[in-house]
């Protein structure tokens, strides 16, 4: 076994995190910055952050991550960040040339209490930003939440480009939250479909899942523009997708420009893409166009024909708390039965979510917040699951328990496709479907007796 | 094609100034020194500046210290808990990404790993206020009352040394109170040193000071040997172990791959120390030789040539005719299936050329695999090498020891009273040296390199980019980060950190597998598919041909 | 075993065909006709060829499909079945009012000599068919070629509507040839986003993925129009995608109307697809959109990307010739060695073709036009493969043999997803990637020893 | 919502009405006549025209003649090489589509199996123009050679008569020829008769005449039936063994689910056939009895009732007070896993609604499970059924025979010499009778069913669509073509051919597999979906309420 030293018998942790399903801040910041065009994200800390952050997101996207970092020495860790920033201001723009540098912080600058605000400043003053370059900065302290909360403040940071003109720009604001390049190219199709004129920030499609043409591009034609990222001041509201991803941003938005905002879940299976949809229809006084009518339609039809291989299937589901809550959504409303929930972001508010939405449940529910593999892993050894949903470290779990695996989340370390193929919206629902049940179908395969082998499904 | 022609209208010294010409002076000048077009004079190569801070803002490959430390060096060991005491990420990026292999062999499917797990006390902020200290205490009895592993190794991550937590102190007390359990601490901030290098240093001290020697039980064996400095990636240790099986050689320890506590513990019985990667071990080589005298030569693997020198230099170094004639005879059984590969690939390999920068030996043993393919080393460098890995231990006394280096502990040892022993006398060892056999010797990277060759340390993406733009090598090798900026340009990339998920690539059976790869990569067809047919041939003609 | 009694001795077969890789030509003429808007097949016959036909289609479909019957008794059988067809036509107009009907014969009707022009004729005269209703008919003998077949001499009977009005259209007639709904979808969204104005003919798009709504529609929205269809006459020319499926029906439209024509492979993988734009491009002298390029490019960075896991790898392949042929040319193209492949369609040029693809590759290749499934599974007893691609059926020896199986053409009764997500064209290649990528994976996954057991791949 | 509030509008007369107004004249008045509204009274019920011609152009449900002989009877038997002569479409369509299950059990994974191969003479357009039997004739010895099979079966398809391929005659040479296989043929051309039902017939006498009979060897076991017109679907045959092994009961052989030629050979040796499926079996069964003395009774074991009320009836027969005791043990044993799924279940399903159109016995006994449910049939009738199956045998002597049916072959069959023996005396049978045992009887489908029940015979795609939307039926019966359309109209539709991929739905478990099934069905949220928010409350409100 490859977790053969993991007991059955659950004893409470206090102090030890044993296969965490989270990560820290800087990574999730490093990605949403990655979804602003023509920007370099920056790493206020030792080298070793930066790089292991840039791994990381090259091994999920296959793709190559730029970033800096002010590689901090132990002197720079005794005296303090500033000349090392300073500096590598300096070097990005007379090296790189980007349109905006991201800065976000880590446990050690936040530890000694490097004052990005101010750094900033003294560097614009000494000439270290170019004229009409743009820095922004992200306070994403490592021992705080998790790679999601890292996130969340990075693209909280961009809204302080946001500059209202005084006009109103007719648009929508929209928050995807943490999705792949491929959902966000699919929510401006949703919403073009509608018809709704929308800014989308973060949007890493047009990034992260470029073409090979023998050009390395360091700044790719894709994600939201400066431009676009002062209008979102004029927007005539800001649709937040995920409470953990998005809301503290479209909150800001409205906190400091009256830009009015909703909080929705992320847009993943049908009811959800519903609320979504809804929302566009109502904010724009628009009617549901037959193409996404139709689309919702065919969602319908493959839950309908596919209802009796999902019936009270059980499920385990590890990921981050918004996209986990919409998934959790979308199993009970087809019937699946999602037993074993969690993220290991904390957040009480995600257990009381995921309570409401199992409520009706015909089994009990294990949930946990700020939880781990390990202790998802002993819940399943006390009741086995005929699914698991989970990045890629849940592969070590399901070939130990011989559960077929569905890979969703991030990071997925080991497979293709999650860059190019959605999973929100309807289609991304159909895509979805279509995975559950070939986990489900490919297992009834190879397990039923030769009795029992069918031919139609 | 063969790269020569498309060299043609460049010289190392354009190219240089090419790389550095964008960059402001300071960085320029500083480049500059990283920036050696290699003389390959017998009497030596012209200085390199190396093992330097890395330029803040200037998109480099390097790791930090942990990464050195936790990832590297201790990364490989089995039945050891790994427990990162810090914030979450330093432990998650270092959970399973290296590819280190191990096998819990003998013992079976119940024999002890935890390599597949990831050990934490995701630190949270009242810790940081507050101490950490209480916590890691917890976490090193939760995990010793989970798992009664025989050791717990316990890494800092850059905020524990910002706010004191004294983890030495903190395990020293846990190792009393488990009393069957061995723990030790690592300081292993990633603010220390410059690169991973801080980090094997700092791995090599402990290990050395609270494992070897640990185990007294004499260990079995004719000839007793150690590898050091080989990780098992994609497993190059399993290749290496089987031949060494084949010669009847014993490899009491591996540092680290596929290692246990135990190995450890009696790697001090060890009549050899075989040195691969001299970068990240040669301290541990130096204090086994200083406490218990066992002699270190260097060795290389890579490579089938390399691999049948180093086998020889061994059996000469225990002078045992049984040893030297298995060794010739193990030779003479593995060569021909590694020549019939060379002989099928080489016409397809030959002439053209590779690129390589990596750790701090890799790039020079991987130099022996593409010399077997006939390809042409046009371009080299490490990522956390010292100026010995580069110009040789030679010059070891004149390196200047910097701020960085010099907060790096340096661990005195002296000769144990009771286990000292010099395995050979200085008169063995001088008739050996005098039959070329070199002791603690490592001539570094450059002399095996041609004239002109551009020698660049710690690259960084920007110089990576602009030297294949330039050389247009038809190989590229390096790590993960790199991978895909280089593909995008065309050239084919392969990963030599971790193989991306090829190997293993040492011994004999390493070389076949590790020709064929390149023989998918510099010959993959892949690379064509880059322009649509209408951009080879874009004007329109108004009239389709129809049938 | 399932197949236990399949030996691994190949003995040669003159007349028992085992476990046949191809149906009859009705079903292709029915699948073919449900590509008109308001269209009804009718199966001129005994009344199981229909019955056969529509279980099949919807099997694979999990949707309605309508189709009509002459319901032959032995009467019809010895005195023909003119007066059972005219009373089905007064009957389907009058009950189900179609827009059309398209009749195809069966190996029935065809011994027994019924002829359908004749019989349209009289029914025409006696008023049987509606003013302003079509009908069209293709001789489809059972006897001749496979479903294959049937399809092409129905999209054939369809160009027997074309009526030239003088002026041209401006249009390109694309014969998509047997492939999905999704599929015919994707070639109207890639000629859409070319700029090029396009008739497709046939079009199950819109009639075989239709919404679950509470209403059913007996002719959904979807379908080429009779008007599009007369004007196929008036366009600039014709692209048939695919020897076997469309060539025919193009080169008609050549003959009677002088639209000149020319026969492309099915644009799945990237050379296919290549062409296929490429022809576009020329025709409409029109540039390619950055849009398109993209798309391109992905495909080509996945290759390059997952180059190391295709590479050698075998594969046995069995479909109709023009999947298969395109296909065979995209897997030679990533470096994996199709070694077996088989089509039930007889046809010498395809062997022929197969082997001119094929011809570079390091191993042998086993190529059999008229072959069957008995055979693919003893040449795969002889030579392992470490994939087999294949309809529903192959799954009787995947499982025998333990060979991951991708689902791919005609039937798929087993699975979902195949008339949502298209495999035409570059994203289509991605999806098929995908699908190969995993199939190798999961089985590297399951198989490696716990000290190979990869995290990253 | 129960279906009376929804009826409320309706009473059958209008919708018969409904269902036939849009038919031209002929259409109508035929439709008319298969059409019945019953009035279940004791003495009988209205007449109902059925087993006539499907109406040209009409969209119907049934199949061929082929389908009835080749599908449903000969498709079950497992070491029967079934050769399909003609085109290759019929033999492909018929190839593991049909769920019949089957297990090789003793033999194990040597057992001769060939319900997974697909076996066809492929004919072309030359065999039409020369004729086949050359070709059938190598094709029989082909598969001779390869598989050595102790049976094969050959099936004409719509062309062999047509173009007089003698399919008998070769059969019998190759049977001689052969030896050690018993080969025979099937003339079950897809335009015989008007339905499945015709080829139900001639693979009766076909089996009957080639099979039944040939093995004398004593077949061991205290109460042998025969159980007729079963055929696996799903496990159904499983379960129903399972039963029967529980009560001591030897079944010697399934017509034809799960079985074996032997079990055909050795048909003759039972003392009692239970017939489930009267349509298709019947005449076997009554040739049993005329030949070699065998009653025969109407079973049901669909629906765990019915099932200990089935085998009540056959204890009876052998008024064996052992076995009596043992069937009531077993039924006391089963009933109360059964009645507990009913009691959690019912609450959930009672008072809804159900409409069945399938097969020729299956609306029937499904009409058992339903009510078990509580759930009422509002509409049921049969896809290729008799008026027998419809009113009761009682009428069979008043059936016309029309041109189509009398082109059916009749055999006619004696009792033979020596092996004619009557189980009962007819004064036994008299007794029983008595006791209420009936013999060679079915009441059919019409009394069971309330007064005013629609009973629509080959019902067609057009009427099975008003007729769902016009009483709006909680659940739907039929086969797989009409699946989706019912579906579209939000309605769940049940397949009772395949059972979807469900089942077994026969005896206790089953029955319990049926409530469950039934329960997800009718309660499915699924149905909930169809319309979007926007579409329940579509008015627009220009202002959004934000946070």
């Amino acid at each position: 076994m490859l977790l053969r030293h993991t007991p059955k018998e659950i004893s409470e942790r206090k102090a030890l995190t044993i296969n965490p399903a989270k990560t820290c801040q800087p990574i999730g910041a490093m990605y949403a910055a990655l979804g602003i065009h023509g920007c370099l994200p920056h790493s206020h800390g030792s080298q070793g952050c930066c790089a292991y952050h840039r791994s990381t997101l090259t091994r999920h996207y296959k793709e190559p991550i730029s970033a800096a970092t002010s590689s901090f020495t132990e002197g720079a860790s005794v005296f303090g960040g500033q000349a090392n920033l300073t500096q590598a201001f300096n070097n990005i723009f007379t090296v790189y040339n980007p349109e905006i540098v991201a800065v976000h912080t880590t446990c050690l600058s936040e530890t000694i209490g490097d004052d990005l605000p101010q750094i900033r400043k003294k560097a614009i003053k000494e000439g270290k930003i170019p004229e009409g370059k743009e820095v922004i900065g992200a306070s994403t302290p490592s021992y705080v939440g998790s790679h999601v909360t890292g996130f969340s403040n990075m693209v909280k940071a961009m809204t302080d480009l946001a500059e209202p003109t005084g006009t109103k720009n007719g648009k929508v604001n929209i928050i995807p939250g943490w999705v792949e390049p491929c959902d966000m190219e699919e929510l401006k199709r949703l919403t073009k479909l509608m018809g709704v004129g929308t800014i989308l920030f973060p949007d890493t499609s047009g990034v992260l899942n470029s073409p090979l043409t023998g050009e390395y591009k360091m700044f790719p034609a894709g994600g939201t523009t400066v431009a676009e990222l002062k209008s979102t001041a004029d927007s005539m509201g800001t649709l937040a997708l995920g409470e953990w991803c998005s809301a503290d941003a479209a909150r800001q938005l409205d906190k400091k420009h009256k830009v009015p905002c909703k909080v929705l879940d992320m847009p993943f299976g049908l009811k959800a893409t519903d609320r979504f949809i809804e929302a566009l229809r109502t904010i724009a006084g628009v009617n549901v166009p037959d193409e996404i009518m139709t689309e919702r339609g065919q969602l319908v039809d493959l839950i309908s024909d596919m209802h009796q291989y999902f019936f009270h299937k059980k499920v385990a589901l590890v990921g981050d708390p918004d996209q986990v809550i919409a998934m959790t959504e979308f199993l009970v409303s087809i019937d699946m039965c999602p037993v074993h929930i969690v993220t290991g972001t904390p957040g009480k508010k995600f257990e009381k979510r995921i309570r409401e939405i199992t409520a009706d449940m015909p089994f009990e529910v294990n949930v946990k917040a700020k939880g781990d593999f390990f202790l998802l892993h002993q819940w399943m050894k006390n009741e086995p699951v005929d699914l698991l949903i989970s990045n890629t470290y849940g592969k070590y779990i399901a070939r130990d328990e011989d559960v077929p695996l569905i890979r969703w989340g991030f990071p997925i370390l080991d497979r293709q496709g999650h860059q190019y193929f959605p999973t929100v919206g309807y289609k991304g629902g159909l895509r979805l479907l279509e995975k559950i049940l070939s986990a489900i179908m490919d297992r009834k395969d190879r397990d039923d007796p030769e009795t029992k082998f069918e031919l139609v499904l | 094609m063969g790269a020569a022609e498309k060299l043609v209208q460049w010289n190392p010294t354009d190219i240089k100034a090419e790389l550095i010409k964008k960059y402001p002076p300071k960085v320029a000048r500083k480049r500059a020194k990283q920036i050696m077009i290699n003389e390959a004079l017998e009497n030596g190569t012209p200085e390199i500046t190396a093992n330097v801070r890395t330029i803040p803002g200037i998109i480099t490959m390097r790791g930090c210290t942990y990464a050195g430390c936790k990832g590297v060096i201790m990364g490989p060991t089995r039945d050891i808990v790994n427990l990162v005491h810090g914030p979450i990420g330093c432990s998650f990026y270092a959970w399973l990404t290296r590819r280190n292999q191990t096998d819990p062999g003998p013992e079976g499917p119940d024999g002890e790993n935890f390599m597949n797990y990831c050990f934490s006390t995701d630190m949270q902020d009242q810790d940081i206020i507050f101490g950490g200290e209480k916590k890691l205490e917890q976490a090193i009895q939760e995990a010793y009352d989970l798992f009664h592993p025989k050791s717990i190794a316990v890494f800092a991550t850059c905020p524990v040394g910002l706010i004191g937590d004294d983890i030495h102190t903190i395990s020293k007390q846990m190792k009393e109170k488990l009393g069957d359990c061995n723990v030790y601490a690592f300081s292993c901030e990633g603010y220390k040193g410059v690169s991973q290098s801080a980090g094997h240093h700092i791995a090599n001290n402990q290990v050395f000071r609270h494992i070897v020697g640990e185990n007294d039980e004499p260990v079995e064996g004719k000839y007793k040997i150690n590898l050091l400095g080989e990780y098992n990636i994609g497993g190059d240790g399993f290749e290496i172990d089987r031949v060494f099986k084949k010669c009847g050689i014993t490899n009491i320890s591996t540092f680290s791959g596929n290692s246990t506590y135990e190995q450890f513990a009696t790697a001090h019985q060890a009549d050899l120390n075989a040195v691969m990667c001299h970068r990240s071990i040669n301290y541990v080589a130096d204090m086994l030789e200083t406490k218990f005298g066992i002699p270190w030569i260097k060795v290389n693997f890579i490579g089938a040539e390399a691999t049948a020198k180093s086998l020889r230099k061994i059996a000469a170094y225990f002078e045992d005719q049984e040893l030297i004639d298995t060794v010739e005879a193990v030779i003479a059984e593995e060569m021909p299936d590694v020549e019939a590969a060379a002989t099928e690939i080489l016409p397809r390999t030959g002439g053209k050329t590779a690129m390589m920068f990596v750790g701090g030996s890799r790039a020079h043993h991987y130099k022996e695999l593409f010399d077997e393919l006939g390809m042409k080393t046009i371009s080299a460098g490490y990522e956390f090498g010292h100026r010995d890995d580069y110009e040789g231990r030679r010059v070891l006394p004149h390196i200047k020891v910097d701020a960085d280096s010099r907060n790096i502990e340096e661990i005195v040892v002296e000769a144990d009273e009771t286990r000292f022993s010099p395995r050979k006398t200085e008169a063995e060892l001088k008739a050996l040296e005098d039959d070329g056999l070199k002791f603690k010797d490592y001539e570094g990277l450059a002399p095996d390199l041609e004239e002109g060759t551009l020698i660049i340390d710690d690259l960084n993406q920007y110089e990576a980019e602009k030297l294949v733009e330039l050389m247009k090598p038809d190989i590229f090798c390096a790590g993960i980060k790199e991978k895909f900026s280089i593909q995008k340009l065309g050239v084919p990339m392969k990963q030599l950190h971790s193989y991306d998920s090829g190997g293993p690539y040492a011994g004999f059976k390493g070389a076949i597998n590790f020709y064929k790869e390149i023989d998918r990569l510099v010959n993959s067809r892949v690379w064509s598919y880059m322009k649509a047919p209408w951009q080879e041939n874009p004007q329109l003609s108004g009239t389709y041909v129809w049938e």
